[in-house]
């Protein structure tokens, strides 16, 4: 037997990929090395993709986790634009980098067996760790991409460790054969179990769930910003569609191994980021708590993939967070380029002076929050609630509304510091080059999204899976 | 016209927090109190009878989980929206004024809104999303209009935001699973199981509150400029109690919560009566008679029947009322002498300013539940409730907390008297402030005095909507 | 003035509405015609509304007529008593607020409303009492007034509830028809009633607040504190007698609670060194004995006397009222002498006092004798009562005449005869007149009331002639020791502290109850409230610890990236 | 115990005690050379697993060129006058975990595994792996292609100096 | 051959890889601990490959597979180490942090 290539999700990554490639053709080639130069192609590259991505007869849990990377990778690659004339940051590799990791996520959503999801995984990685590094120069960049690094290697160590003892349980590593094969009663029951624990690791590292969690703060901070919007949307998507797909398809029938790690992993993963969160003084931070938490709700569905909500829960879910949290990455990238600083003091009274760029950064934390007036967000959590509730989890639900709360604490402290009457000098916004007013546009557009699904929701829960 | 209830407020509201460099606080008052009266004339004419849903508005909104935009009035949520409407008229009312800021009106236009939307709303989603709506144009009345000191303004207004969502989290996990149980968001259809009324009622009793989940209350309310205290007293604390109504009144698991509910209710009256006897400030004491009256509430709805039901409505609508006035009756002292410390604003407020004094009086005694005052009815109501045991409590909590109740009244009665006794009487101390009711003043409270007087002497107006004919109108 | 005599007028029309509609009732009679309700027993009753069901009986018109008549004649007084207060408006016009709260006590059968005329009542009587709120004495009287009433009127409140769940109606007579299936809950009902009305009859113990009334305008005295409002206790006990008919219990503690009063009340009277305060308690004596005939059995006899005393009590107030205008005191040792300066006052009070100690042949007389003839006609224990409790309370109520007609003697002995008293004769300039016929008219129209509701009164010959004895010796005893020179204002220590009863009221409750609210405020900050801050506190603690646990060691991470997979592996695996 | 066992032994302790000392010895060149005799000695054991391209595999890209550029990474980060090879504070954890792990691991074999037997059906020659590799394994492998182009690029782009541009 | 004999190697040198990266202080030689830890992870494939005979050679191509990752990883790790180097002049990973 073989196993065919499924083109409906080597199609977009194949695209992805070879923007990737001429992205880094143009750079190397065009005298001028601008931003645009080689984001161009990254740009055409990403909208024929999702073309084909929307064309092609991909459906369900993959289509809506490729179409969240490959909107957001878009986003990040307009948004990025911010970067431009950064001495430190070479555009030619970074967009090279950037789409090869999201050809990685692509084909992490869409793989079908073990083999391939390991190899994607890497080539979700090894880009990402490279572009958290990218800051050249930068100690802190490079610090952080060493941390990224290590940790990153030893979890793939992990994971592959559990592959193998997979491998060595079944004899196969095709998703649909293993699902098959685990049924058998022969199968040693304690071998799956830590071969499953192990394998699940990795997808969780990427995850940034607790307790592979502490990279997170630290990349984030050290990444330029819209990396760090990357990893926390686009490659958190990937890691989500994937491990859900692995669990539904190959693993379902070691349901019992995984699924109380999973549920606690959501749990103390919610907690511990709300908690860390609580503290920060700067916005990128705060972000970055804010995504661990978020990856708790994220990968609560998954706790309770047997629940017939539980697939579309996690799509939607997972792609207003990554739009929120990408427009809020995308708005402090602005901030950051031109105040210098994302310290919440500094932000005080944005919404006020700085309206569109405030303004899109409380409906983004409002979303993330979920609170109103951004619908949307609180009708996700309540989406993301419900698989929970439906699969017998009501502690977990439980456990998640308390989480909610505290995710309110500090995003709404967040936008009460931006809504806060501005304190000192007036602060007169500069009149910004044409690049910044691309990330500026990204902002706003994405912003308009969440307003709009916040008036509609069901725009985007009846057409996500 | 439901929906244009709830829609002219809120956008106007909206286009003045927007647009407040361009209208006038007096301007922008007016034009608040043109929408709310507007959102009152048309919530009071949706009305088509106690039977069924008036000015039913059934559009498809969110499939996939079920949630409708789903609008109407029952007998139970129509004097909630009715008394929110007036509310919200006389804040705009009483904002008429040069130094009003126009946003402050926009602010409290949007939250009469939410609170309408919550009251209107027939789907539990949709609820729950006015319900969280209102709470951060509140955090900004709180934060930024109050007269106290800045940062005690902000941590108050904080913990009354941490302490609603802490509650609201709870209430969503609950509504979840009452949803995924009855299968629809409907909340009619709802079915919460026992783990869900449980989460469901921790998150109203904090919106209510029950003691002990209270203390973020006097604090708010005491931080809170005028208006933004009528709000929270007469509207939000009612978000409150109409959610318990709605969704633990008519659950087959209300047993689980009634007897904690019935004590902690009875408890609150006893407990908040002795914090008022020794609290200086008016606002302050308010605040805290406002724990105890809603504990009438909350032992009327563990009881679970019609007196019950009725009691609840009744009581609830009544302490909007009367305590709305009170707050007013503060606010004009605050408004004269700086200050809402007993202390500060001196004695032998009759000689001083008479009618300011006659109608904080008034309120007061309506608060201590004078029969023929609107206070009245809903605590009697309780306390017959009470007595009935009704059809989940067991008799020795019901009486437990029927004693309790009678001690809290009558220590009621003793903090009122020694407000009264501090404030209106003794040899008058004249302050240079000292001025009777401007008329603006006259109008609001008048307005509120006459619903006050007309509630106690003609309860039936209310109480019809609950007679024998008629059981069950909480779904 | 003339605005003054508009309040009068509006009295006045108030009180010809209803003289038009309560004296035909005075003729009728039967309870049940005009009753169309429906009750069940045992069935929820109704919602409460205050439908206004007008009802009189007979005797329910009298009072009426007694209370609208009291109100007018006060209106007319006060005119000229109080006509130049800055507040007078107020005043007169709670004075009908009053007197629209009494006539729905007696003229309905819908307890709802009953209860709002009988805390209208309650509330009108604090606002009077504290009328002179500039004033400490004032201020206290009111607080305590109120508070002591409406702690008995929660008693009031639940008796209503009980009957609404026993009889399946808020009606009186309602229930009068559901009860002749069967009296069920009486003791209950009756402990309740007893409540009530021992807090607004001022009974022992809840007596004390009626003396402290005393700053009260004197006119207001009359009306609320002596004629009606307190009345309208032995009002209630009567017409809910009924209900409790049954229970031995509730008659026997009403019985003793009348006689313990009744004997206080006199003795305290007897005792007091000021006018008014002395007319107060011979007010809580004379309740008393009413409340006594109703726990007899003789709920009639109960209410003759309460409408006899209301007219002679309201003289002998407003008598005082006059004589306290002209003297500037209450106090007795201010008095003394003023029978020729003051002759229509000297007189009628005359009369009043004569009412009260019961001497024929005034109106007071009659009533008296009918209640001990009702307690008499009780000791053959037919009428609920036990013969030996009836006995005794014979027995306290005819020592009760003896000391009711010493008190009466003495206060008119030192009021009008005798020397001037020592306070006033140091003032030798101020003169002592008669007042203004807006004053003394009203006194002349109740002393010829206390004779008239003489007329058509039943004369029991037995008590009458054992009362008139036991009254004679009194007044007799008091004037021979006046005559003989006797100190009559001497009197034994706990007698002129009032055995010190007030202490629970006026002190301990006070001392106890700040500091119980102060510790409430405390814990409610300290305690209560520290969940939320403790629940605050270890969050910020944990999170510190998750700052501090962010070393940027990348070998620490792993270590609990390895720690993590370790653990779970234990726990998925070994522990499952 | 048959012939190949007793060799499999044989590497297998080779292989295991020069990875001890390749983590812990002193001497960082020293490690790496320790440690290019556990890579051959577990090519060694691939041979014997039927694994032969895979064995080629093994010791051209690893000990032909991993430890070579770890080798020169070395020399690269040598920091004059101290020695950076000794093991840090966290070692006593390191070992219990390193233990626990090697123990659970080995525990969870035995528990799965014991007394299965390799028969050696199936030699792993290039031919037979490389038609595997194009037949059935194009997509991961094509993949993999660009994980390699991605993380060289990736690894020029870090290891260009910062002031160059 | 026993089957457990290569698993129980792979074990060995696992546990001895997981103690290098945790316990070593140069990150060139942590590298080398994953190098092993992934070495471990090829043992137990080839061996399973072996046992299995597997037709589609699943273990051996993941092997081949894990090599070059293996090759990919310690290469752009080599790089960081050297760019941390320049960037802070040590490759002690106690001291990289601070």
């Amino acid at each position: 037997m073989t196993i065919p290539i499924d083109w409906t999700v080597a199609g977009p990554a194949t695209i992805v990929l070879v923007g990737a490639l001429v992205a880094l053709m143009v750079d190397a080639f065009y005298p001028r090395r601008t931003w645009l130069g080689s984001g161009l192609p990254a740009t055409v590259a990403g909208v024929v993709a999702t073309a084909e991505l929307v064309r092609g007869d991909a459906t369900g849990t993959p289509f809506a986790f490729s179409l969240v990377v490959l909107v957001g990778t878009l986003f990040v690659v307009v948004a990025s634009n911010v970067m431009n004339f950064e001495n430190a940051m070479p555009p030619g590799e970074y967009h090279f980098l950037l789409m090869s990791a999201a050809a990685g996520a692509l084909l992490m959503v869409g793989a079908r067996d073990v083999v391939t999801l390991v190899v994607a995984l890497e080539l979700l990685s090894l880009p990402s760790i490279a572009l958290v590094g990218l800051r050249q120069g930068d100690r802190d960049a490079i610090r952080a991409a060493w941390t990224f690094f290590l940790v990153s290697v030893v979890s793939t160590a992990v994971t592959l460790m559990g592959v193998s003892l997979l491998y060595g349980v079944t004899g196969t590593l095709d998703y649909a054969l293993l699902g098959r094969a685990l049924v058998d009663p022969a199968v040693p029951d304690g071998v799956v179990s830590v071969a499953v624990v192990m394998t699940v690791v990795g997808l969780l590292f990427k995850l940034g769930a607790v307790p592979f969690h502490l990279w997170v703060p630290d990349a984030y901070g050290g990444a330029s910003v819209m990396v760090a919007g990357f990893l926390s949307a686009v490659s958190k998507a990937a890691s989500l569609g994937a491990l859900l797909v692995l669990l539904s398809v190959a693993l379902p029938a070691a349901q019992d191994d995984w699924q109380p790690v999973v549920a606690v992993v959501a749990a103390l993963t919610m907690t511990v980021g709300n908690v860390g969160a609580l503290r920060q003084d700067d916005a990128i931070g705060l972000l970055a708590w804010s995504s661990v938490a978020q990856a708790g709700f994220l990968v609560a569905p998954a706790a309770v993939v047997s629940s017939s909500y539980a697939l579309p829960a996690a799509a939607q879910y997972v792609a207003v967070y990554a739009l929120a949290n990408l427009v809020a990455f995308a708005a402090l990238a602005v901030v950051l380029r031109l105040r210098g600083s994302t310290r919440l003091d500094d932000l005080r009274g944005m919404a006020r002076n700085d309206p569109w760029m405030g303004v899109p950064l409380v409906m983004a934390a409002l979303t993330l929050a979920g609170f109103p007036p951004a619908v949307i967000g609180l009708v996700t959590k309540f989406v993301v609630i419900r698989p929970v509730v439906d699969g017998d989890h009501v502690w977990l639900a439980i456990i998640m509304g308390v989480n909610v709360m505290l995710g309110l604490a500090y995003y709404l402290r967040l936008v009460v510091t931006l809504c806060e009457r501005p304190v000192g000098e007036p602060y007169v916004s500069p009149s910004p080059p044409i690049s910044v007013r691309f990330a500026k546009s990204t902002v706003l557009i994405g912003a308009a999204a969440l307003v709009v699904l916040s008036a509609w929701p069901d725009l985007l829960l009846s057409h996500l899976p | 016209m439901i929906v244009a209830a709830l829609a002219v407020p809120f956008v106007v509201g909206l286009l003045l927090v927007l647009g407040r460099r361009f209208v006038s606080g007096r301007a922008a008052a007016w034009i608040g109190v043109a929408a709310t009266t507007v959102s009152l004339v048309l919530v009071a004419a949706v009305w088509e009878g106690r039977e069924g849903v008036s000015g039913e508005v059934d559009v498809a909104w969110i499939e996939p989980v079920g949630a409708r935009l789903h609008l109407g009035l029952t007998a139970v949520s129509w004097p909630f929206a009715l008394m929110t409407a007036f509310i919200a008229v006389l804040c705009c009312l009483w904002l008429v004024a040069d130094d009003t800021s126009p946003a402050l009106v926009g602010l409290v236009l949007v939250i009469g809104a939410s609170a309408l939307g919550v009251f209107g709303s027939l789907d539990a989603l949709l609820l729950f999303v006015f319900f969280e709506l209102a709470l951060v144009p509140m955090w900004f009345v709180i934060a930024w209009w109050s007269d106290a000191d800045r940062d005690v303004a902000h941590r108050a207004a904080t913990r009354f935001l941490l302490f609603t969502v802490t509650g609201s989290a709870l209430l969503l996990v609950g509504i979840v699973v009452a949803a995924v149980e009855g299968g629809s968001l409907e909340l009619t259809a709802l079915r919460p199981t026992a783990v869900a009324i449980v989460l469901i009622t921790l998150g109203f009793a904090v919106k209510t509150p029950v003691v002990p989940l209270h203390t973020w209350l006097p604090d708010a309310h005491s931080s809170a400029p005028t208006v933004g205290s009528v709000l929270l007293a007469s509207v939000f604390l009612k978000l409150g109690t109409y959610g318990l109504i709605v969704f633990v009144l008519p659950s087959d698991h209300l047993g689980v919560v009634a007897p904690y509910l019935a004590v902690a209710g009875s408890v609150g009256i006893v407990w908040s009566a002795l914090a008022c006897y020794a609290q200086d400030d008016l606002k302050r004491l308010i605040a805290y008679s406002s724990i105890g009256h809603m504990g009438f509430v909350v032992l009327a709805i563990s009881t679970r029947s019609e007196a019950g039901l009725a009691a609840a409505v009744f009581g609830s609508v009544a302490h909007g009322v009367i305590t709305g006035l009170l707050f007013f009756a503060a606010g004009s002292m605050k408004d004269r002498y700086g200050t809402t410390s007993m202390a500060g604003i001196g004695r032998g407020l009759y000689g001083r300013a008479p009618w300011l004094a006659a109608t904080f009086v008034l309120a007061a005694v309506a608060s201590l539940g004078l029969p023929g005052l609107a206070g009245f009815w809903g605590e009697v109501l309780s306390l017959r409730a009470a007595y009935d045991v009704g059809s989940v409590l067991t008799r020795p909590v019901a009486w437990t907390a029927l004693g309790l109740a009678l001690v809290g009244i009558a220590l009621t009665t003793a903090y009122v008297v020694r407000a009264v006794r501090l404030l209106a009487q003794g040899e008058p101390s004249a302050l240079e402030a000292d001025r009777d009711l401007g008329r603006r003043e006259v109008v609001v409270m008048g307005a509120l005095v006459a619903v006050v007087v007309v509630l106690g002497l003609v309860p039936q107006l209310l109480l019809d909507l609950y007679g024998p004919v008629y059981v069950g109108v909480a779904r | 003035m003339s605005r003054r005599w508009g309040y009068v007028g509006l009295t006045a029309v108030l009180a010809v509405v209803v003289a038009v509609w309560a004296v035909p009732e005075v003729m009728r009679h039967g309870y049940f015609g005009r009753y169309v309700g429906a009750s069940r027993p045992g069935v929820d009753p109704p919602l409460p509304s205050l439908s206004p069901d007008l009802f009189l009986f007979p005797q329910a018109a009298q009072i009426v007529l007694l209370a609208v008549g009291v109100g007018l004649l006060v209106q007319i007084y006060s005119t000229a008593y109080l006509g130049r207060h800055p507040r007078y408006r107020s005043y007169a016009l709670v004075i009908v607020l009053f007197l629209l709260g009494m006539i729905a006590v007696v003229g309905t059968t819908n307890l709802w409303v009953l209860l709002v005329g009988w805390e209208v009542m309650g509330l009108c009587s604090y606002l009077l009492i504290g009328h002179e709120w500039e004033t400490a004495p004032a201020r206290t009287g009111a607080a305590k007034a109120f508070l002591v009433t409406r702690v008995a009127d929660l008693g009031l409140v639940m008796a209503i509830i009980v009957i609404g769940e026993t009889y399946g109606t808020y009606d009186i007579v309602g229930a009068q028809v559901a009860q002749a299936d069967g009296t069920r809950h009486a003791t209950l009902i009756g402990l309740l009633v007893l409540v009530a009305v021992i807090g607004k009859s001022a009974q022992f113990p809840l007596h004390t607040w009626l003396p402290d009334a005393m700053p009260g305008p004197t006119p207001i005295t009359a009306l609320i504190h002596a004629a009606t409002m307190v009345a309208a206790g032995v009002y209630l006990a009567s017409r809910l007698f009924f209900l409790y008919a049954d229970s031995q219990l509730v008659l026997t503690l009403m019985a003793g609670g009348a006689a313990v009063t009744m004997l206080m009340g006199a003795l305290f009277a007897l005792t007091s060194s000021d006018l008014k305060r002395a007319l107060a308690w011979s007010t809580v004596s004379q309740l008393a004995l009413m409340l006594a005939a109703v726990a007899a059995g003789g709920a009639e006899a109960g209410l003759d006397h309460l409408v006899s005393h209301g007219v002679f009590k309201a003289l002998l107030f407003l008598g005082c009222g006059c004589v306290m205008l002209a003297v500037g005191s209450s106090a007795l040792s201010a008095m003394g002498g003023l029978r020729r300066s003051m002759p229509v006052t000297f007189w009628t009070m005359t009369i009043g006092f004569a009412a009260l100690a019961g001497l024929v042949p005034t109106a007071g007389f009659f009533t008296k004798d009918s209640v001990l003839h009702a307690i008499e006609v009780a000791t053959d224990g037919d009428h609920g009562l036990a013969p030996g409790v009836a006995r005794a309370l014979l027995v306290v109520a005819l020592v009760t005449t003896f000391v009711t007609a010493a008190y009466a003697t003495r206060l008119w002995v030192l009021t009008f005869l005798g020397p001037v008293g020592a306070d006033r004769a140091d003032r030798a300039d101020h003169e002592v007149r008669e007042q203004p016929p807006a004053m003394t008219g009203p006194l002349v129209v109740l002393a010829v009331a206390t004779f008239a509701l003489s007329v058509g009164q039943p004369l029991h010959l037995g008590t009458g002639l054992l009362s008139t004895a036991v009254a004679g010796a009194g007044v007799a005893t008091v004037l021979l020791l006046a005559r003989r020179g006797s100190a009559l204002d001497r009197s034994p220590a706990p007698l002129t502290s009032e055995l010190w009863l007030d202490r629970p009221f006026s002190r301990w409750v006070p001392a106890a109850a700040a500091p119980l609210a102060r510790g409430v405020v405390d814990l409610d900050r300290d305690a209560v409230d520290v969940y939320p801050r403790g629940g605050a506190a270890l969050v910020a603690v944990v999170s510190r610890g998750l700052g501090l646990a962010q070393t940027r060691n990348v070998q620490r991470y792993a270590t609990v990236l390895a720690v993590g997979v370790v653990v779970i592996v234990v726990v998925g695996v070994v522990l499952r | 115990m048959n012939g190949t066992e007793v060799v499999f032994v044989v590497l297998s302790l080779l292989a295991v005690g020069s990875a001890v000392l390749a983590m812990t010895s002193p001497q960082l060149v020293h490690a790496a050379l320790w440690l290019v005799v556990t890579l051959g000695a577990v090519a060694g054991c691939f041979v014997l697993m039927t694994a032969e391209f895979v064995a080629w595999v093994q010791v051209l890209v690893y000990v032909g060129s991993v430890v070579v550029l770890v080798i020169f990474a070395l020399m690269l980060t040598r920091q004059s006058g101290r020695t950076t090879a000794e093991v840090t504070g966290n070692r006593w954890t390191a070992a219990v975990l390193g233990l626990v792990a090697a123990v659970g691991l080995g525990a969870t074999m035995v528990a799965g595994f014991a007394g299965e037997r390799i028969e050696g059906r199936r030699i792993g020659t290039a031919a037979s792996i490389g038609e595997a590799l194009f037949t059935d394994w194009v997509l991961p492998f094509e993949i993999l292609s660009g994980v390699l182009l991605a993380a060289l690029v990736g690894a020029i782009v870090l290891s260009r100096s910062g002031s160059d541009r | 051959m026993s089957l457990l004999y290569p698993l129980l190697l792979s074990s060995a040198l696992f546990g001895i890889g997981v103690y290098g990266v945790l316990a070593r202080r140069n990150a060139v030689l942590v590298l080398l601990g994953v190098e092993l830890m992934l070495n471990s992870v090829t043992l137990n494939l080839v061996a399973f490959d072996a046992w299995f005979a597997d037709a589609l050679h699943t273990g051996q191509v993941l092997t081949l597979f894990t090599i070059a990752l293996a090759a990919a990883e310690i290469g752009l790790g080599l790089a960081i180490v050297l760019a941390l180097f320049r960037a802070v002049r040590t490759v002690d990973v106690d001291e990289v942090g601070r």
